[in-house]
């Protein structure tokens, strides 16, 4: 589960910290063992959605996270969502991974035999989700 | 010819090969109290204890997992015996707590709008106002009569019920039952001590129509008849694992997703919630919000494995046997002077529940010559008292099959009666 | 040399034969969360379902009187352990259950009071009126917290709870939290995070002094040291089977005579009841009113045989043995560079729960590493969220030792936890 | 169980019928069963009480009120307490059946082996002694 790749967005994260500018804010957590993550959108003129975050958690909880900034920050809804049900998928073993989508997170694949683990490996992406649906990413696309 | 064939169904219950009072052959007649568990389930319930046993939800070892898996995977299959999605299935300790949780989810929605504290959104439907209606039948068990009788004392409701007809049916003669007011509607889907199956599809429509919520107790559907909520039309379902070949310490709690989403919670503790400090604490989604605490694993599995038991028999095939016995209890029965059955003696829209009086007997000596030759009933109320007073009878004696009896355990109790007469020179 | 004989016990337990990821031996360390059961336990529960089942208190056959028989057995047995009386014990499913049946008992009296409903003689001691408090500790187990928020939320009530001090005890300097206000006072014997055992004397003296009734949760301490209730004098005690060798899906509840009398009911339903009609209904005494529904005999039978074992082995033993390992384990862990143990480093007045923290490494990874040496803990907030924020720690990494544990299970995760430090580079 | 001085007392109660003389009644019922008796007394000028009841219920509750009546009617309330005492311990295979104490009672000594069934054995007599108690039957004597 702990591959190289994943260490080393543990131990050096990508786009750590909370930008000031945002449309909506939303703050997750893991209640079986207490990650968090403060996660801020914002909706650009052209659809894109540009995300910072501030977490605490394991390792697997905070590689998500820096692998996620990595995959789809300035990203619009549809292709940051579609990126987060790819995760999903592959975390309940329905698809194979997909380096194009997912990029270093395909190396999470592993987290998908530890079922606790699974959520930690989610957090950063809901968070996403969820902040981009309340700041109306999804209007603004349609 | 039998839809079951009870001779291997009976090699697979171990109690079966004990004998009773005297070294008689045990005839047991009180499923509808409890079934009896064949090694399958019990087996099944030990292979979690000995390699999978911890508590779920709350390690991330090994085993954790796998008993956590094996929660959620019986979560799962017993969701789908009664055609449900897992997340709609709460487990509770017995169909008693279920019925409770609901009628608590009315309580605590009502006390927390009143004083404006957080609900969880749709929550209004679940607050009561003075004047608001819940209306029951007078054929429910205990069970499904007191939690409302308490809710109604705290909150100012009114309880209304549905009567009965001389025969042991629901009487829905009077649609004035149904108003506006009507915020509940709580029955159950065949009365344990009647046997009357109820027509749920008319009652939903009537509910519906005023816009009420029904909440159906299949304690003697589930085990007894195929049973699809996503047919019925009900908005709860609530049962008991232990009447249905599974192992006591387990109940079932079916919702709609919204309403269970809707719901405050009712135990509170660990595992249910979301966020907790000292200042105020947050829950979880269904089903965890409504399982505080390390919940009933091992009896979750022993319950799934029972499902599957089930399912191989065919529901249909426990139904039609089921059937056939109480066509010939009620026979033999009625057969036997001053013998009145209590509940239609019409076996169609019937269960398996067989209830009579004996004219100069109490049903207490009855019961105690039939246990003298080895058959096991149950005597007196049956937890239904309002039954009893309705048919002005103190206690009935009955008797209920399942799929391990056969049409000797129905001639053994008409011989049993007879023999009780014959004692007792009535 | 240790007061319990490990490796005999060890071959009591089935599960302890069984490897665990690439083929390692188990080294079960988290019986905080739930223990594991010996044969003996398994072969109880299993002797009353193929010899003895059926519903108790609901039936006059033999297998039915047996039922009962084997339940009440099992209740005065159990209550035995705890010093306590047969009636003063009431079942529920879990520890939570039976903290939410005294917070509820408030609720009801409180509601009933309002509205002039009847309640037991008695029920004033539950009647809350607002700006009443209710007092519990920052180290509540969350079945032990919420409960009473909810309880607060729902009567106007105010929580107030005793702070901590920096090493993991009840900070007692503030005397001016116990007031005549005080209407109860809740609290853990032992911490399941901290590992603290609280001086319960101390508590009792100050709440006595308000006129507060005590309640202690024992899920921590009846399973690992000698809990005697007619020497503790608090009012309530609540524990779970599944932690004491017993069965999952059984909890208890004792209390004192009078106010188990004076409390009105939590769940209603069957077997719970003096009278009912469809006008009102009135209840059974104690234990009966607090047992409603079909209830789990078997595994009562089983927690039953759990005592019997664990008296086998002398309460007093079991805890000399808790307390070596826990010393061992304490001065490995800190051993280690990074290490923080949150709880007394000091093992007076300590059980065997162990919590820490390592710089740089959340508990998650810690306990994955460990896992994959096959050695079970639990990691995250264990149910005390609060007690992770007054520390400012996500979540710990939580070693808790058992009867079947010995110095060699110390060791291995001592050796663990160096493991895993080398793996992240920590 | 079912001896024949108890399937006579089932079926030729004595004493059967309420007065309309009385200084209390209370209504007992065996919640398992729905047995009920209404117990009416009277305490006479001697402390003596005087006893009258109606009943519905199986045999042994039947028949237990009947030899109640023959035992313990226009006792003290020591004498019938002493013989309530006796008919628990009996139930309870505390003692050997006192045929002085208890009359035809000691035919009840089966009912023993059917705990279900005592407190149908029980009902009249504890019925007795609560309304002795409430009429003060107690505080005459002492
Ligand atoms: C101190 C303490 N209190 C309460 C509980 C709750 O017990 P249960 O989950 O069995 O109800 C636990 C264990 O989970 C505990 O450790
Ligand atoms: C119709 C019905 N409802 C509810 C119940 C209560 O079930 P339990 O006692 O398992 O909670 C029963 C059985 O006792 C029943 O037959």
């Amino acid at each position: 589960m702990y591959q190289e790749i994943i260490l080393d967005h543990y131990k050096h994260p990508h786009g750590k910290g909370l930008s000031s500018e945002f449309a909506s804010e939303v703050h997750h957590v893991n209640p079986t063992c207490g990650d968090e993550i403060t996660l801020r959108v914002q909706v650009l003129a052209d659809g894109k959605i540009a995300v910072s975050y501030d977490n605490q958690g394991c390792s697997i909880s905070q590689a998500s996270a820096s692998i996620m900034y990595d995959q789809i920050n300035n990203f619009d809804f549809a292709a940051g969502d579609k990126a987060v049900e790819h995760l999903i998928a592959m975390l309940q073993r329905n698809v194979e991974p997909d380096e194009d989508i997912l990029g270093d997170g395909i190396a999470l694949v592993g987290v998908a035999q530890y079922p606790a683990r699974v959520k930690c490996a989610l957090l950063a992406w809901m968070a996403w989700k969820d902040a981009a649906i309340q700041a109306g990413a999804i209007e603004e696309q349609s | 010819m039998s839809a079951l064939d009870v001779a291997s169904i009976r090699a697979d219950f171990p109690i079966l090969k004990r004998t009773v009072r005297n070294d008689r052959r045990l005839v047991y007649l009180d499923s509808g109290a409890t079934s009896q568990k064949p090694y399958q389930v019990l087996d099944a319930e030990r292979n979690f204890y000995e390699n999978h046993n911890a508590a779920v939800h709350r390690g991330a070892h090994q085993l954790a997992e796998e008993a956590t898996d094996a929660f959620e995977h019986s979560r799962a299959n017993i969701a789908d015996f009664i055609g449900a999605r897992a997340d709609d299935l709460v487990f509770t300790k017995n169909a008693t707590e279920a019925i409770n949780l609901v009628s608590y989810a009315f309580l605590n929605a009502t006390l927390k709008a009143t004083r404006n504290l957080p609900l969880p959104d749709g929550a209004e439907r679940f607050v009561l106002n003075v004047g608001d209606e819940i209306l029951v039948t007078e054929m429910e068990h205990h069970a499904n009569l007191i939690p409302w009788q308490e809710l109604c004392d705290k909150t100012g409701a009114t309880l209304r019920w549905i009567g009965l007809t001389d025969e042991g049916r629901l009487d829905l003669s009077d649609t004035s039952l149904f108003t506006s007011k009507t915020k509940m509607v709580a029955l159950t889907h065949q009365s344990n001590l009647l046997g009357t199956v109820n027509d749920i599809g008319r009652i939903v429509i009537a509910a519906k129509a005023v816009g009420a919520l029904v909440l159906l107790d299949a304690c003697q559907s589930v085990p007894h008849m195929p049973v699809d909520v996503s047919k019925l039309g009900v908005d709860f379902l609530t049962w008991s694992g232990h009447k249905m070949l599974g192992p006591l310490g387990i109940g079932c709690l079916w919702g709609r997703t919204e309403l269970l989403a809707a719901m405050p919670p009712f135990i509170t503790g660990g595992s249910m919630i979301e966020t907790v400090s000292m200042q105020g604490s947050t829950f979880a989604a269904p089903p965890k919000r409504f399982e505080a605490g390390v919940p009933m694993a091992a009896q979750a599995v022993g319950l799934s494995r029972a499902v599957d038991y089930l399912r191989e028999l065919g529901m249909e095939n426990v139904a039609a046997h089921e059937h056939e016995l109480t066509v010939a209890a009620i026979a033999g029965l009625q057969g036997i002077e001053g013998v009145r059955i209590i509940g239609p003696t019409d076996a169609t829209d019937r269960g398996s529940a067989v209830s009579f009086v004996l004219d100069g007997l109490h049903s207490h000596d009855v019961g105690q010559v039939l246990d003298e030759n080895g058959i096991a009933v149950r005597v007196g109320h049956h937890c239904a008292w309002p039954v009893c007073r309705r048919y002005e009878v103190p206690a009935t004696t009955r008797a209920t099959f399942y799929i391990y009896n056969d049409l000797t355990d129905v001639t053994a109790l008409v011989d049993g009666v007879h023999a009780a007469k014959k004692f007792f020179g009535v």
